[in-house]
């Protein structure tokens, strides 16, 4: 019989009628759906047993108490630590973000080399090997001094050990970045006499005026100040917020009062006059507790009577005589300042005037005021023994200025490195070490700053993550992220009682990467001598707990230690008194408000950078949630946005959302324009913490870095960063 | 070459000038499929759709052609139903052009869904309150209704008509197409009405929210009414233009006019309801959302047309068309027609255009300004596939099938082969 | 429909608190496997369950005020439980659960109609418009308690169900049947540094969220506190996500009214 | 007009009748050899095409260990204290009594050298492993709804050695959820573990339902 066309057919449709009598259709039409509800590329996060480790955040001074959910051995989730004293089981959007910085992009994964240009993966004993011969060299030259450490904490047992090495090899070059700390510490030293660092009681104050401090954009432990300022202001307290921009903090003030920036200063001692003139001051208080008050009449004298104040700052007379009033009026007033964040440490002069007025109103070492939380004393290791280079190293003066002639009451002043680089033919610092700190991306004019540091013949990094500064050192010795590794944390910024955390190992290292601390006793052990006999421990975990001693076990069963019975310490000056005036005082130029940088003429504009909390500023560059949280009025694609006033936008004839050219004295930007009724006429705002080079390809490449287009102004008593803007010019582009 | 294929006693044009035309057209329609796997390769970020513009160019085409297809239907209710017997000369590319509509439509949306591999979940784990569940259904059944209704058609070549089985097939489909005629009809009320729903029960778009009857707002209702009117349009629209194209009358008057008249009548009751509903939202049901007609028409960025849209669709398209078909002697005039049911159809466009896109644009936060959208060359090119399918689709039902009745008395070959 | 051991969950946001800050947002993120991208300045395609509004009075300088409206899913229950999104979702991927008051979203089951998007006021519902791709080693720090969404769904805040079944989860294997106002708490709430989001059972006046709305049972939830508001009340969607302000300008942003000119 | 329609039909049948004598017969054979191949492709290729054969690490005797335990089947499948479900026995727990072989048993001996020795985690393959995106608690049905294993996961307590692990080459899912029968036909509570099984259970018991839209439990309940 032939198979013809027709029979094929039937063939056809008695197969299309048994399939359907059988499972196959339906069964296989069930199963591509399942398939396409389990893709195999959609990852299947596996499950497992649910721990959670209680450690300490160190991606910002904060100190906050961290609880990290585990699922196995793997970090899922980094919520707040309930009870902790600074953040009670809240947390900031670094720190939910924290997991980022163990898994992510950014990591550096072991010990590197630069060899011609390109990274070299090399072993952990090559690495510390190289670096100690440079080392030995530069002692053989009898140039100890010329070894400089760059950090970003001076306190804990990791940085001591970093200060203990270079004292031993011989250099006085341990410096830490800026930061309002810087200010505030010399404040309370001149004022007070006590090595402090200044902590806020903001939860007991009933009024607090602000000058331009960022209380809502992570000025001191974000989630502490947070808490606290919502606590006094729903129990009736109240907020001014000084700034010429409507910030977060000043939206959410009882109040604003926008002033000409930079005129801080002038107003605090404005309100200074108008509180002596009137006598608004607490009498028994400062009779009792204060020291030169006439000194005081004298420095906010008629200069700063409300008319001449109104001309300087744009704030009206009587603004200014209503604002003292009700400042020492309050029950219990507090003033505090440190723009934005307080990542520079602004004019000495401005944090002291401000901190005469907290005298005035008895707002120190008491309920509700400043406090004087002295530095840690848990870390007593015996004297080191130093040889002769190290010795003789030791005497030179620093590279820096800071505590010499120039500058006697400065700790530290890394902003003056790339100057002192630049004025000296060859780099006066030959080996840089920099931990937990990118001068590359956050020193002002950072061009500059870039030039100065290639310069220096070795840069060595021990930064876990690829930073600017990393991306540009000649050996990166990764330190561990801090969910890997241990750390003593004492203090949190602003907090008002001495407090000590615990950061500690909650995953095993992921990468071939050291703790840094660790590194330093090799490097020792690998120069030998004194230097080798001055670290007795043979790891840094062994270093710590010994340190810690007793706490150790407190710290290990809570996470941190905090001293409750604490008590404010004396007064430590000559006249065991609050001093307005002494010798040291007598000796700093007297106040005068900065101009920012940059001829009037060709720069009409200012440009004042400023903080978010959805933007990391300091050394930690931000993590993909936080570019993914960031508004879009501030980036757009990879444009920036800056904030220009419509009346301005309007001379200038620019449109809100136009792309403009924004340039000043040290270079110039793409920007977009975002027009916002919140920013003083005149004024550019541009965020911190954009237009990072390094990092990963979710940050690099976005924005601007304000910190390029600003200039360096130094503070003529103390050598602080002192800028506050820079001239600007805004034109279409 | 195909003259084998071709019906008795009608001219075609050369294979070689048919293949060319093919051949542009099938130009476009590749580039659509083109267009259309990136889409399901790469997904639907090849669009320009956000999560604001949920639903863009595809669905208002998807909801346009329905509108248009609904010649089909309405011309099959007059035809077997009410009886209106002249229609049965036009009756067969009506359905023709609704088989080509909505088998558009059922591409476009297996294009949009962002899972088509189980977009069978509509029927499985259907949720009986969704508009959509409803259109979904009542849309495929609809499809099998004119596929039956357009295949006596395909046996009618000249070839497949040879074959006996088919040939009786045929003839008996034919006999029972009223069924057909009436249960599509019934589909058809129900799924035009439910794609008015779409919109008409998004109670939280007040742009698009309506109130109504039961669980039907008034959308329903204007939907289907204003599909049965526009329908007709459509099919007399594309005849005139078939009828150009091929140099030919392939309709006698009388019947054109007819369905030219009826649809004219369903026009000016539908545009008369469609005034009310506009009236009663403006004055009621948004006012109580908070937003006035103006909240909704002023100060749209990107396009600067304001209530010129809203004229443009009820006043132009609606008031004027229905006015020009129910006057004879206007309608009469074939350039006039065609300007009638040319605007009727771009009435009906508006309309879901409207009801579809202007809806997402309009911000319901107060806080929120316009949101706005321009498709992709994608979106545009899987919107023209159809369009170019359904341009070949009928390209060959023309030239085998015996579509037009009165082709052949019309136009008499001399000689007649 | 309304039964007494029935849980309303819901949400107060005090605005006045609210510092815009976004750890709401990240820590949402983290706990709910929300992926990222190279380029998310679009706010109309990036993925963000919970979003922060800005809102300004539109004065001009120095009278310019400015206002931070975080917005994750209202959890509408509309008129019993047909909210917006719930009654229009054509394969019934989202449900409305009186159990809980919560609106439900299941990625498995949603085929990407996108119709729930159009019919949402808020915005809150977000298409994965990119397969979810995480940088090598990253998709470590994925919660297995939530499952990672494909391309081509749309998806939502679920006000962190899958705490409330882990709480329950224990409360059972203690011989509980019931939790305590703390044992159940969204990622966000627990996150909030400024302590401006409160959550808890609406039906509960035990509970704060309670005591700040006052929730009208007889005016579908309506709050009976002068301070509280609901985002557009009018529409008649019923939201269980409530905002307190002290300032007159935030409460008329949150809703349209007919000007009387 | 009519005069080739006639004609037509007329050739029409005619043809038919041709054909009658010729392949009349093969028609309605192919038609029928059609329907038996496609069926006994449905039927029995298919389902073995569908499932790939998996081979358990290590064979494991349910009975002997059941009746060496004093606490049922929760002394290795365990809650923890947060409420989750252990599910397979991790490492830890086997050592407790496997820190060296304690029989002759081939397969012990095997588990002890290359598990136990070198600190590897047995593999197990879980039959009744559901897909990602469920998410069951075992708390809610053990604990607060009193269910015994036997209802879901059969008599697997009382086997003495490892089936075979047969998985969906589809979607790479265990056969056990869809059930051995291929038409999904089931005699036992615990022949399928597909959610209308659930579904089934959940609805005999009452549950006062809380979906709107299915006045069953809600979906959230196993999926978010």
């Amino acid at each position: 019989m032939k198979i013809d066309r027709r029979s094929f057919l039937s063939f056809v449709i008695g197969g299309a009628a048994g399939t359907a009598l059988t499972p196959l259709p339906w069964k296989l039409t069930d199963d591509i759906s399942i398939w396409t509800q389990n893709w195999p590329w959609t990852p299947v996060p596996p499950k497992g047993e649910i721990t959670y480790v209680s450690s300490t955040c160190t991606l910002c001074p904060g100190g906050c108490g961290i609880s990290v959910r585990k699922v196995e051995d793997r970090v899922v989730k980094i919520e707040g630590l309930k009870g902790h004293p600074v953040n009670d089981g809240s947390v900031c959007i670094l720190g939910a973000a924290g997991t980022q910085f163990l898994y992510g992009p950014m990591r550096v994964t072991g010990p590197m080399k630069k060899v011609n240009g390109a990274w070299q993966e090399i072993s952990w004993k090559q690495a510390v090997e190289e670096v100690a011969v440079k080392l030995t060299e530069l002692r053989g030259k009898g140039q100890p001094q010329s070894l400089a450490w760059v950090s970003d904490t001076d306190r804990g047992t990791t940085a001591e050990l970093c200060k203990r090495f270079l004292t031993v090899y011989g250099s006085p070059n341990f410096v830490r970045a800026a930061s309002i700390q810087d200010a505030y510490e010399t404040a309370l030293y001149l004022t007070q006499g006590n090595r402090a660092m200044a902590g806020f009681d903001l939860a007991r104050a009933t009024y607090v005026l602000s000058f331009g401090s960022g209380l809502l954009e992570g000025w001191g432990s974000a989630p502490f100040i947070f808490k606290t300022k919502n606590r006094m202001q729903k129990s009736g307290g109240k907020v001014d917020q000084i700034e010429s921009r409507l910030s977060k903090t000043a939206a959410k003030a009882d109040r604003w009062i926008p002033l000409a920036p930079g005129t801080e200063g002038a107003l605090a001692l404005g309100l200074v006059h108008v509180i002596l003139k009137e006598g608004l001051y607490r009498k028994e208080f400062v009779g009792e507790h204060c020291a030169g008050l006439e000194g005081l009449k004298k420095a906010a004298g008629a200069a700063y009577a409300p008319e001449a104040v109104a001309k300087t700052t744009g704030v009206e007379a009587n603004t200014i005589v209503e604002l003292a009033r009700t400042f020492a009026g309050a029950a219990k007033p507090l003033a505090v300042n440190g723009r934005g964040k307080g990542q520079l440490p602004g004019s000495l002069q401005e944090t002291l005037a401000v901190h005469y007025l907290n005298a005035l109103v008895g707002a120190v070492n008491q309920p509700g005021g400043v406090v004087a939380v002295p530095e840690p004393d848990y870390i007593d290791w015996p004297e080191p023994e130093m040889d002769a280079v190290a010795s003789k190293g030791m005497q030179q003066p620093r590279l820096d200025g800071a505590g010499g002639k120039s500058f006697p009451q400065t700790r530290y002043l890394a902003n003056r490195l790339p100057e002192v680089i630049h004025a000296a033919a060859t780099s006066p610092v030959q080996v840089l070490f920099v931990s937990s700190s990118n001068p590359a991306y956050t020193l002002l004019d950072t061009q500059n700053a870039e030039k100065a540091l290639q310069k220096i013949p070795l840069i060595v990094s021990f930064s876990p993550f690829m930073d600017e500064t990393a991306a540009m050192a000649h050996y990166i010795l990764p330190n561990h992220t801090y969910l890997e590794r241990f750390e003593d944390v004492p203090a949190a910024a602003g907090f008002p009682k001495p407090i000590l955390g615990l950061t500690r190992p909650v995953v095993a290292p992921l990468f071939d990467t050291k703790h840094t601390g660790d590194v330093v006793l090799e490097l020792a052990k690998a120069l030998g001598g004194t230097v080798a006999a001055a670290f007795a421990w043979e790891s840094f975990a062994a270093c710590l707990q010994e340190t810690l001693g007793s706490m150790w076990q407190t710290l290990k069963k809570d996470g941190y230690w905090v001293d409750t019975a604490f008590a404010p310490p004396a007064f430590e000056t000559a006249s065991h008194k609050f001093e307005f005036t002494n010798a040291e005082i007598g000796k700093l130029p007297a106040y005068t408000p900065f101009r920012a940088p940059g001829d009037a003429q060709s720069f009409p504009l200012t440009l004042v950078p400023f903080d978010s909390m959805r933007l990391t500023g300091g050394w930690v560059g931000s993590p993909p949630f936080l570019v993914k949280a960031v508004e879009d009025t501030i980036l757009k694609k990879d444009l920036v946005l800056v904030e220009v006033n419509p009346a301005t936008a309007r001379e200038l004839g620019i449109a809100d959302g136009a792309t403009a050219l924004l340039s000043t004295p040290t270079g110039s930007a793409i920007v977009k324009v975002n027009l916002w009724e919140g920013i003083m006429p005149g004024l550019i705002g541009m965020v911190r913490g954009l237009g990072h080079t390094a990092w990963d390809r979710f940050l690099a490449g976005k924005g601007v870095n304000v910190n390029r287009l600003m200039k360096p102004v130094e503070d003529p008593g103390t050598g602080f960063e002192a800028a506050w803007g820079v001239r600007a010019k805004l034109t279409k582009a | 070459m195909d003259s084998v294929l071709i019906p008795k006693g009608v001219e075609r044009c050369s294979i070689g000038k048919f293949a060319l035309f093919i051949a542009v057209v099938g130009a476009v329609l590749l580039w659509g499929v083109v267009a259309m796997l990136l889409i399901y390769i790469k997904g639907l970020n090849q669009t320009n759709m956000n999560n604001a513009y949920g639903f863009a160019l595809w669905i208002w085409a998807d909801l346009a052609v329905i509108a248009l297809g609904g010649g089909a239907f309405f011309t099959g209710l007059l035809r077997y139903i009410i009886g209106k017997d002249e229609l049965k000369h036009i009756i067969n590319y009506a359905v023709l052009i609704g088989f080509v509509c909505y088998s558009s439509a059922l591409l476009i949306l297996a294009i949009d869904v962002g899972q088509p591999l189980r977009a069978w979940f509509i029927f499985w784990h259907a949720n009986v309150h969704s508009m959509l569940t409803e259109v979904a259904f009542c849309l495929t059944c609809y499809f099998g209704v004119l596929t039956i209704e357009y295949l006596p058609m395909v046996f009618e070549n000249r070839q497949i008509d040879r074959v006996p089985f088919f040939h009786h097939l045929g003839h008996n489909m034919h006999a029972i197409m009223a069924i057909f005629a009436a249960t599509g009809a019934f589909l058809s009320f129900f799924h035009q009405g439910s794609l008015g729903g779409v919109t008409g029960v998004m109670f939280g778009r007040p742009f698009g929210y309506r109130t109504g009857l039961l669980i039907w707002p008034w959308t329903f209702f204007l939907y289907t009414w204003s599909a049965a009117a526009v329908g007709p349009c459509f099919t007399i629209f594309i005849t005139r233009i078939t009828e150009a194209v091929t140099r030919k009358k392939l309709v006698k008057d009388n019947v054109v006019d007819l369905l030219a008249k009826i649809a004219g009548w369903m026009l000016l009751t539908y545009i008369i309801a469609k005034i009310i509903d506009t009236w009663y939202w403006a004055a009621v049901t948004a006012p109580a959302a908070g937003f006035t007609l103006m909240d909704f028409y002023s100060n749209n960025p990107g396009s600067a047309y304001g209530l010129w849209i809203l004229i443009a669709e009820i006043g132009l398209c609606g008031v004027v068309p229905a006015v020009m078909l129910v006057t004879p002697s206007i309608r009469r005039r074939p350039a006039a027609l065609f300007v009638a049911v040319t605007l009727a159809v771009i009435g009906a466009c508006l309309n879901r255009w409207v009801m579809v896109l202007q809806v997402q644009a309009v911000p319901v936060l107060s806080f929120e300004t316009w949101f706005t959208y321009f498709p992709s060359w994608q979106e545009i090119a899987t919107t023209i596939l159809p369009v170019a399918y359904g341009i070949i689709l009928i390209a060959l039902s023309y030239r085998y099938l015996p579509i037009f009745p009165q082709e052949q008395e019309l136009n008499p070959i001399e000689g007649g082969k | 429909m309304d039964q007494p051991n029935f849980k309303k969950f819901g949400m107060v946001i005090d605005l006045d608190k609210c510092t815009g800050c976004g750890a709401c947002m990240v820590a949402c993120m983290a706990e709910n496997n929300v992926a990222f991208r190279e380029d998310e300045t679009d706010k109309m395609l990036s993925i963000s369950w919970m979003r922060i509004y800005r809102l300004t009075n539109g004065k001009a300088f120095p009278n310019s005020e400015e206002c931070f409206l975080p917005r994750p899913c209202q959890q509408c229950e509309g008129h019993h439980g047909h909210s917006p999104c719930v009654s229009v979702c054509p394969a019934t991927a989202t449900d409305y659960d009186m159990k809980t008051g919560i609106v439900s979203q299941i990625p498995t089951r949603c085929f990407g109609c996108r119709y729930c998007m159009a019919s949402c006021p808020y915005h809150v519902r977000q298409f994965n418009w990119w397969d979810p791709v995480w940088p090598e080693g990253m998709e470590r720090s994925l919660n297995p308690n939530v499952s990672v969404r494909m391309r081509g769904i749309v998806e939502k805040c679920c006000f962190c169900f899958h705490r409330y079944q882990a709480a329950m989860d224990q409360a059972y294997v203690e011989g509980r049947r019931d939790l305590e106002e703390h044992e159940y708490q969204t990622a966000c709430t627990q996150a909030c540094p400024a302590g401006a989001i409160v959550f808890g059972d609406l039906n509960n006046p035990g509970h704060t969220v309670h005591q700040l709305a006052q929730p009208d049972p007889d005016r579908e939830g309506r709050p009976r506190n002068p301070k509280a508001f609901r985002l557009l009340e009018r529409l008649g969607t019923n939201p269980k996500v409530y905002y307190l302000t002290g300032r007159d300008w935030v409460r008329k942003a949150g809703d349209n009214e007919v000007k009387k000119s | 007009m009519e005069e080739p329609k006639v004609n037509r039909i007329l050739s029409g049948s005619e043809q038919g009748e041709k054909k009658e004598d010729g392949a009349g017969g093969p028609i309605i054979l192919f038609f029928i050899l059609g329907l038996i191949a496609s069926l006994l492709v449905g039927w029995v290729a298919f389902p073995t095409l569908l499932y790939s054969q998996k081979k358990q690490p290590i064979d494991f005797n349910h009975a002997l260990h059941n009746g060496l335990v004093d606490n049922g089947c929760e002394s290795c499948h365990f809650f923890r204290e947060d409420g989750s479900y252990a599910g397979a026995p991790k490492l830890a727990q086997c050592i407790e009594c496997h820190e060296e072989a304690n029989s002759e048993d081939p397969e012990e001996i095997r588990f002890v050298e290359e598990y136990v020795k070198k600190e590897r985690e047995v593999p197990w393959l879980v039959y009744s492993r559901q897909p990602p995106c469920v998410f069951f608690s075992h708390a809610a049905h053990v604990k607060a709804g009193g269910m015994d294993c036997v209802t879901c996961h059969g008599h697997i307590g009382e086997s003495e050695t490892l089936k075979v692990y047969e998985e969906n080459r589809i979607t790479g899912i265990s056969r056990d959820i869809w059930g051995r029968n291929i038409a999904g036909i089931k005699r036992n509570s615990w022949d399928r573990m597909k959610m209308d099984d659930c579904a089934d259970c959940h609805a005999e018991a009452r549950m006062s339902g809380g979906s709107v839209q299915t006045q069953r439990d809600g979906c959230l309940v196993c999926h978010h």
